[in-house]
């Protein structure tokens, strides 16, 4: 279990975030680009994590980094959230390709 | 207990100041004081707080919190900057013209202390934890700010947007942050910056290259320059115009600063081959400098409305920014600091006189038809904050772009084309400036334009008091960064000296 | 010692193991056993005996969601304590003020709810 | 004596200032342009007294850009001054600045915002010429663009608005392009000096390199950026909807002194500062003033609105200063310099007459015109003269101007001359054609002149005459632009 | 011998020993369950002057609730048409996966307990919480307005009173300097938590008794509102399943309670020759007791007392514990 190289966690992040950049860009219920975005952010905290027990220098710095990143991502989710639950009480939807209300 | 009395805190007055603000603001709040007393609060806590800074003025740059705050030449700087806008801003945001359209004026202004709080720690962070705590901070109050119109969908959507380009950009901006922490080791800039430019090995070049790009990115959001700058208009156009005045100055340059301190910091010396990543990468800075101002000055031409049109106009401005930050030279420190305070001044004017004609809240340009006629100081304001804009002489913008141009033109040869590019966007963006003079000076009038309050009076004068004199006696503005921030000696703080 | 920390989450995948495996074999068990004759009237939404009216995944009242907010903001500031706590000892009063800060920071947060009645459940 | 320069850039402000306090604009007007004139006139005195132009000049620091050890190092110092050029020029500004005043006079709606702006405007043009540096010349050079935009726009006919965007457009590439080599040659040299960068140039003690290459570039897009303000051939369309749809007040210190800034920069920018490939390209530049003086002189023949008579015939009277520069010899420069001035009061002689015509008739248009040498003696008279001057009779400005632009080309390039002397011809049809059209025949009565507006026409008749007679008072002065230029 | 086996290197063996191993404590946990629910009706009828289960399996109706499992065994199990079948049937795992789950980390004894885990507590806790999404699935699943509105009852309610639980037990992981469970008995040897942390014992008591959803704080399942909340539309086995996950984790909780406040498997002074065992066994029936007398003395409370509680009371409550905690060891440890 020990001999994962720090590529696989590496990959496994840049896939991650792939695939959460994919999402945050294309799909059109605001929820899930607001998962998508946490999936992004998680990406990086594995990126974080990872390093900072198999990186070039290893340091502690990175997990209290991903800490950190924990936090904010999670306060981003809730105002992300709370924004689109005002929204959602004016427009009825939460789609985002619905919110044209603002001239291209 | 002697750790936490020796530390110098005093460096991290101005924040503490603002912090403290928020704070009472927010429970203050809570027990119905007036709105007004309570703006009236916050901009006295941003001036004491650039009182505070003032005075730390003459302190040599040093760290606190092991080297995660600093407060350097650079931070100071900046951050007075930052200060005065917030300062501006809040008094543009004192009257209650939009009452019935912001019903919770009072959140308003400890959300504004708060973002304000992220952007001054974004200037002063020599850490990336603190760097992006200071970013997410900023860009959390900013979002709930765009929404704070909870019943108005162009407000909600604007923050929706906002959110999610915000986040796509933090995630980014994250990961590329990440990069640099595994190569490195460490979080803190100096010694980030010890550690890589030590390194000679070429996988590691690559991957820095990567880190670059996705910080770059993700922080280019925050700029809104082109291509990233989808966001802006619509955020601009549905937000209420005291938040847009913030996200189009005080929001948008502390981008540029933490943009600076780190590219500067850690990629500028850190070698490549030959040369730098710095110098690596000024080629995609560049490019966004060109789409910036090529886009933001062209979709800028057919914008009916006033805000979308001050939107496209900062996405262009971002990009004149940029421009000093692509061709790397002696003056692109200076030429930036000397651009933001003109561009600071001249766009809290222009949103403060929108704010004031356009109470009904139609931000279309013709809001400003026949102003000459119904109102000619405020004509002549604004006409001030539009030459301002489109950098005839004779206003800080003048001065500001002539010294980006002399930042960009001093150098090699082959950075001609960015200020050319400048240039030529410069004269397709008189088309969509003069517009509105003409607008002012050669319409018909359509509607009187009733009494305009104190505070709004107060910002329109300064603002454009300041912008003439900035142009005709740019000594004023440059003394005070010369002989207080100078170059040569702590301005970016490298470790114990 | 890195021996008994793999281990140890071995047996947490045992366990998580053994915790789905036995709802799918209790279930599978009862599939054979019990009876089994749908008809329409046991196939209905129960609604104390009434025909069901309207759909049932209604929009929550927003309290709901100020309580979960509230719930992300005070889980994650756990999330800070945990590790202060732990690391208490080497810590020191620096610390205890610098936590104490960023806690009276949150319950200024929980007032403020408080006074703007969201905490108000009705 | 270092005051009066500044006094006299910025002496508009007084009228300004005045402007705030006071309802009676007109007066302001005309007295608050009367003042720059009669600073310009102390000056000349004390110059005719032996007075050099250089003592009038004025130094002080402005400002700086970077933070260098060397103190002189990117500092920009706000330095006015004068040569015999430029004063001439200054002086020509002042007079036509109050002409223009006093052809205001029937502007009626927003009068005082229209003599605000001719004050700025005045600032501008008078501090171009006065400008001892690059900055401070473009400083002064784009006050004129805004205030021309609203004047023009404002002010204007129907199609107003048009003309001020194209003038606004166009005028915006030319400072442009301006701008980029003033930075240039900022960044190269570290001094914005006019005689500082010169030196520099010339030496080749530069901060960067400066290669051939890069002066070519340079002096090509100072070329262009002034080719448009004068205008050339293919970038004329603006001023002639500004000449068409501006009103005459402006139209006089436009085709006057605004059209000049552009000869004046390329005499003082162009050939100062690269005459080496001046030279090198006085051959094209000859061709594109012969392609100006005909095509101008062509295109006012065919015109049927006084207006664009006129207009085409300022491009074919700024080809001859091409012409007279190109020939890159005394008598050419010479030529030049006298045709940038006399054509300024020709011009605004002309234009004020039309302001006459189309306060009285309404039109400019020339088939509606005519018989007024019977109702309108003095009118007559003064078109006739100005008409005269315009195509060149011997005794007025016109003739020398021409006369020693062309003896210049004979003498380097004959053949180019040649052609280019076919446009006296085209310019004797036109004139005659306009002037005779409107002073004869059949038309609408008017009342003629009153005595508001004898003042200025004569004014100016007079200057025309004085400078056909007596070369040499403006000779005197623009001697020492030919030193300068080293010929 | 869990000791060893921990500190060899894992293969499958291992593996397959704790699987066994962890096979055991699932029946032993059913069989506590079985008697568990038994034990609370004869209690409760003995506190409410009646006799309880009596009829099956003897005088003490030891079989009762054996045969209520093979009636919901032999029972047919109905989806109602309008349920999302599949989160309807992944409803009940995903309750009772966490609520197993969470036993990995607890030590019974020294010598009977699996995970060793450093963050053990935080692991409970963590854990836990996942069975919240269990019941809001099953509920949303069953689109009926009972279940619908019990399962955000329920989880209001798991969130509101999951702040307290957690802060109040910072207190203990402030004494012991460790959130590994082992660690946190080893530091009672002197004393026992809940004389050190009262507060906390009482902040985290009640929390307890809200996160079980137990009467006083059943408001999920108040039938007299909600029919029965978020299972309404459950039958059979599948109903069985939420019902084994709320005394797996009664359970697990009051083993938990048992090894923070009560120091777990260790003797009180001078009693030591008694076997750990028959300590823990003790002590949780104790807590067990104390559990079940709460639910019978106390009637159910309203909603919004319910929430209030929690955050205006329970949690400045525990956060003031952590700080006077962190003072208090500050000035005299």
């Amino acid at each position: 279990m020990n001999d994962i190289p720090v590529a696989g966690y590496l990959v496994l992040a840049i896939i991650l975030f792939c695939i959460g950049l994919y999402g945050a860009l294309t799909k059109r219920n605001a929820v899930i680009v607001l998962i998508c975005i946490e999936l992004m952010m998680n990406a990086a905290n594995l990126n974080l994590v990872a390093f900072s027990k198999l990186g070039l220098f290893p340091s502690l710095n990175g997990q209290v980094f991903s800490l950190f990143t924990i936090t904010v991502a999670a306060a981003e989710a809730a105002v992300g959230l709370a924004i689109l639950i005002a929204l959602y009480r004016n427009r009825q939807t939460v789609n985002v390709d619905e919110m044209n209300t603002l001239k291209r | 207990m002697e750790m936490l009395l020796s530390l110098p805190w005093g460096l991290m007055l101005p924040e503490f100041i603002i912090v403290g603000a928020a704070v009472l603001l927010s429970l203050l709040d809570l027990f119905d004081i007036g709105k007004r007393k309570l703006g009236l609060l916050a901009i006295l806590a941003v001036l004491s707080s650039l009182v505070a800074l003032i005075f730390l003025y003459n302190d040599p740059a040093s760290d606190i919190l092991y080297g995660t705050f600093v407060l350097d030449g650079f931070s100071k700087a900046f951050k007075s900057i930052l200060l005065v806008g917030a300062a501006l801003v809040l008094m543009l945001a004192l009257s209650d013209y939009e009452k019935k359209m912001i019903e919770d004026r009072s959140e308003y202004f400890y959300l504004f202390l708060t973002a304000l709080l992220g952007a001054m720690i974004m200037t002063s962070s020599n850490d990336l934890i603190t760097l992006f705590v200071g970013l997410e901070l900023l860009s959390l109050s900013s979002y709930i700010l765009v929404g704070i119109r909870k019943t108005c969908t162009a407000s909600n959507e604007a923050a929706m947007k906002y959110v999610i380009n915000g986040g796509i950009a933090t995630a980014i901006t994250l990961f590329g942050m990440s990069y640099l922490y595994g190569l490195t080791g460490t979080t803190n800039a100096t010694e980030m910056m010890a550690v890589l430019q030590g390194q000679t090995r070429g996988d590691v070049e690559l991957l820095l290259s990567i880190a670059f790009l996705l910080t770059f990115v993700g922080l280019v959001f925050k700029l809104a320059a082109a291509p990233f700058h989808m966001w802006a208009p619509d955020v601009y156009e549905g937000a209420p115009t005291p938040v847009t005045a913030f996200l189009g100055t005080v929001s948008k340059l502390a981008g540029f600063v933490i943009m600076l301190r780190i590219f500067l910091l850690i990629f500028s010396g850190t070698p490549a081959g030959t040369t730098t990543v710095m110098d690596k990468m000024q080629i995609y800075i560049a490019v966004l400098a060109v789409a910036s101002m090529v886009i933001g000055n062209v979709v800028a031409l057919k914008q009916t409305n006033v805000k979308r049109m001050l939107a496209y106009s900062g996405i262009a401005h971002a990009g004149y920014l940029l421009v000093p930050f692509a061709t790397l030279s002696v003056f692109t420190l200076d030429s930036m600091w000397f651009y933001m305070l003109a561009y600071l001044l001249m766009s809290i004017g222009a949103f403060a006189v929108l704010y004031a004609i356009s109470r009904s809240g139609d931000d279309s340009v013709h809001a400003f038809s026949g102003l000459y006629r119904r109102s000619p100081l405020l004509a002549i304001a604004m006409t001030i904050f539009i030459l301002s804009l489109a950098g005839i002489p004779g206003t800080a913008g003048f001065i500001g772009k002539v010294h980006i141009f002399l930042s960009a033109l001093a150098g090699d040869a082959s950075y001609y084309v960015l200020p050319a590019i400048l240039m030529a966007t410069t004269v397709i963006s008189f088309a969509y400036y003069f517009r509105i003079l003409q607008l002012m000076f050669f319409r018909a009038s359509e509607e009187e334009v009733s009494a305009i309050p104190l505070n709004l009076k107060i910002v329109i004068t300064v603002c454009a008091v300041f912008t003439i004199v900035c142009g005709i006696l740019p000594a004023i503005g440059y003394d005070i960064f010369y002989e207080n921030f100078p170059f040569m000696r702590d301005f970016f703080y490298i470790g114990q000296n | 010692m890195f021996n008994v920390y793999q281990n140890s989450y071995a047996i947490v995948i045992v366990f998580l193991l053994l915790g789905i495996l036995l709802p799918i074999v209790a279930l599978t068990a009862g599939k054979l056993l019990r009876p089994n004759r749908p008809s329409i009237a046991k196939q209905t939404t129960y609604e104390s005996g009434i025909e069901p009216f309207h759909e049932a995944n209604i929009r929550f009242h927003a309290r709901y969601y100020v309580f979960a907010l509230l719930f992300v903001i005070f889980d994650v500031e756990t999330v800070f304590l945990y590790p202060w706590a732990v690391a208490y000892e080497e810590l020191g009063l620096f610390a205890l003020v610098e936590m104490l800060i960023f806690v009276v920071m949150l319950l200024i947060g929980l007032l403020y709810a408080w006074k703007k009645k969201v905490l108000k459940w009705l | 004596m270092n005051a009066m320069l500044i006094l006299f850039v910025f002496s508009p402000l007084l009228g300004l200032a005045s402007l705030l306090v006071t309802k009676r604009t007109m007066l302001v007007g005309i007295l608050g342009t009367l003042f720059p004139l009669v600073c310009a006139l102390v000056i000349y005195q004390s110059y005719l007294l032996g007075t050099p132009f250089s003592s009038f000049s004025f130094h002080t620091n402005w400002f700086r850009f970077g933070n260098f050890e060397e103190e002189t190092l990117f500092q920009v110092a706000f330095e006015l001054g004068v040569n015999g050029f430029s004063f001439m020029m200054m002086f020509l500004t002042a007079v036509l600045a109050l002409s223009a005043a006093f052809a205001g006079r029937n502007i009626t709606k927003g009068a005082r915002g229209f003599y605000a702006l001719l004050f700025v405007l005045e600032i501008g043009m008078l501090g171009v010429f006065a400008a001892e540096n690059l900055l401070l010349f473009f400083f002064f050079f784009e006050l004129t663009l805004p205030a021309m935009f609203l004047l023009v726009g404002k002010w204007g006919r129907f199609g107003s608005e048009q003309a001020s965007y194209s003038y606004l457009i166009y005028n915006g590439i030319g400072s442009a392009i301006l701008l980029v080599v003033f930075v240039i040659l900022f960044g190269k040299t570290g001094t914005t000096n006019y005689e500082g960068i010169m030196q520099a140039l010339q030496s080749g003690q530069t901060i960067g390199h400066v290669s051939e290459e890069l002066k070519m570039g340079l002096f090509i897009a100072l070329f262009i950026a002034f080719g448009i303000k004068l205008p050339i051939f293919p970038l004329h369309r603006w001023m002639v909807r500004v000449h068409v749809q501006a009103p005459p007040a402006v139209v006089m210190l436009h085709a006057g002194v605004l059209l000049k800034i552009g000869a004046y920069g390329l005499v003082r920018f162009g050939l100062g500062l690269f005459p080496e490939q001046f030279d090198r390209l006085a051959f094209w530049i000859a061709i594109i003033g012969v392609v100006n003086v005909l095509y101008g002189a062509l295109l006012a023949l065919i015109q049927t609105n006084l207006r664009k008579v006129l207009a085409y015939s300022s491009i074919s009277h700024m080809g001859i200063v091409l012409i007279g520069l190109a020939a890159m010899n005394e008598a050419g420069i010479k030529g030049a310099v006298f045709q940038v001035v006399s054509h300024g009061l020709i011009a605004a002689l002309l234009f004020f007459l039309l302001g006459i015509l189309e306060e009285r008739f309404d039109t400019s248009d020339l088939a509606k015109l005519g018989g007024l040498a019977k109702s309108m003696p003095l009118f007559g008279g003064f078109l006739l003269a100005g008409g005269m001057a315009s195509l060149g009779l011997p005794g007025m400005s016109g003739f020398i101007s021409e006369f020693l632009a062309f003896l210049g080309l004979f003498q380097t390039m004959p053949i180019v001359a040649a052609i280019g002397a076919l446009g006296i011809i085209v310019t004797a049809a036109y004139v005659l054609r306009a002037v005779l059209s409107i002073t004869f025949g059949e038309g609408p009565n008017g009342r003629d002149l009153c005595v508001l507006e004898i003042v200025p026409a004569a004014a100016l008749l007079v200057l025309i005459i004085a400078i056909g007679v007596v070369p040499e008072l403006l000779g005197g002065p623009i001697g020492s632009v030919l030193q300068m230029v080293g010929r | 011998m869990v000791q060893q086996l921990l500190e060899t290197s894992p293969d499958w063996t291992t593996f397959f020993i704790f699987f066994g191993l962890a096979t055991m404590l699932l029946l032993m946990v059913l069989g506590f369950v079985t008697y568990g629910i038994l034990a609370e009706r004869k209690v409760m009828g003995f506190m409410q002057g009646r006799i309880g289960p009596n009829q099956v399996g003897g005088r003490f109706g030891l079989l009762q609730t054996v045969a209520d499992v093979l009636k919901l065994l032999i029972k047919e199990d109905t989806i109602p048409k309008a349920a999302d079948k599949p989160l309807f049937i992944l409803g009940p795992v995903i309750a009772f996966a966490p609520a197993f789950l969470v036993l990995a980390v607890i030590p019974f004894t020294d010598a009977f307990r699996f995970a060793d885990i450093g963050v053990g507590l935080l692991y409970y806790i963590a854990v836990s919480g996942i069975t919240t999404v269990g019941i809001v699935t099953g509920a949303w699943a069953s689109n009926n307005k009972y279940s619908l509105l019990g399962g955000m009852r329920a989880a209001a309610q798991m969130i509101s009173y999951e702040i307290p639980l957690v802060m109040s037990v910072i207190g203990i992981v402030l004494l012991t300097g460790s959130m590994n469970l082992l660690d946190i008995v080893y530091a009672q040897e002197r004393v026992w938590y809940i004389f050190l942390q009262p507060v906390a014992f009482l902040v985290f008591f009640i929390a307890a008794v809200a996160e079980l959803n137990r009467t006083p704080f059943d408001l999920p399942e108040a039938e007299s509102e909600l029919v029965s909340g978020y299972h309404t539309e459950y039958s059979g086995f599948r109903w069985a399943f939420f019902m084994l996950a709320e005394y797996v984790y009664f359970f697990a909780m009051t083993s938990l309670i048992t090894v923070l406040f009560l120091g777990g498997w260790l003797p009180v002074p001078f009693l030591a020759f008694i076997p750990g065992a028959v300590w823990f066994a003790l002590k949780f029936a104790v807590v067990m007791f104390i559990l079940i007398w709460f639910r019978v003395t106390f009637p159910r409370l309203r909603a919004d007392h319910l929430m209030e509680f929690g955050w205006k009371v329970l949690l400045p409550v525990a956060l003031a514990n952590i700080f006077v905690t962190a003072l208090l060891k500050e000035l005299f440890f």
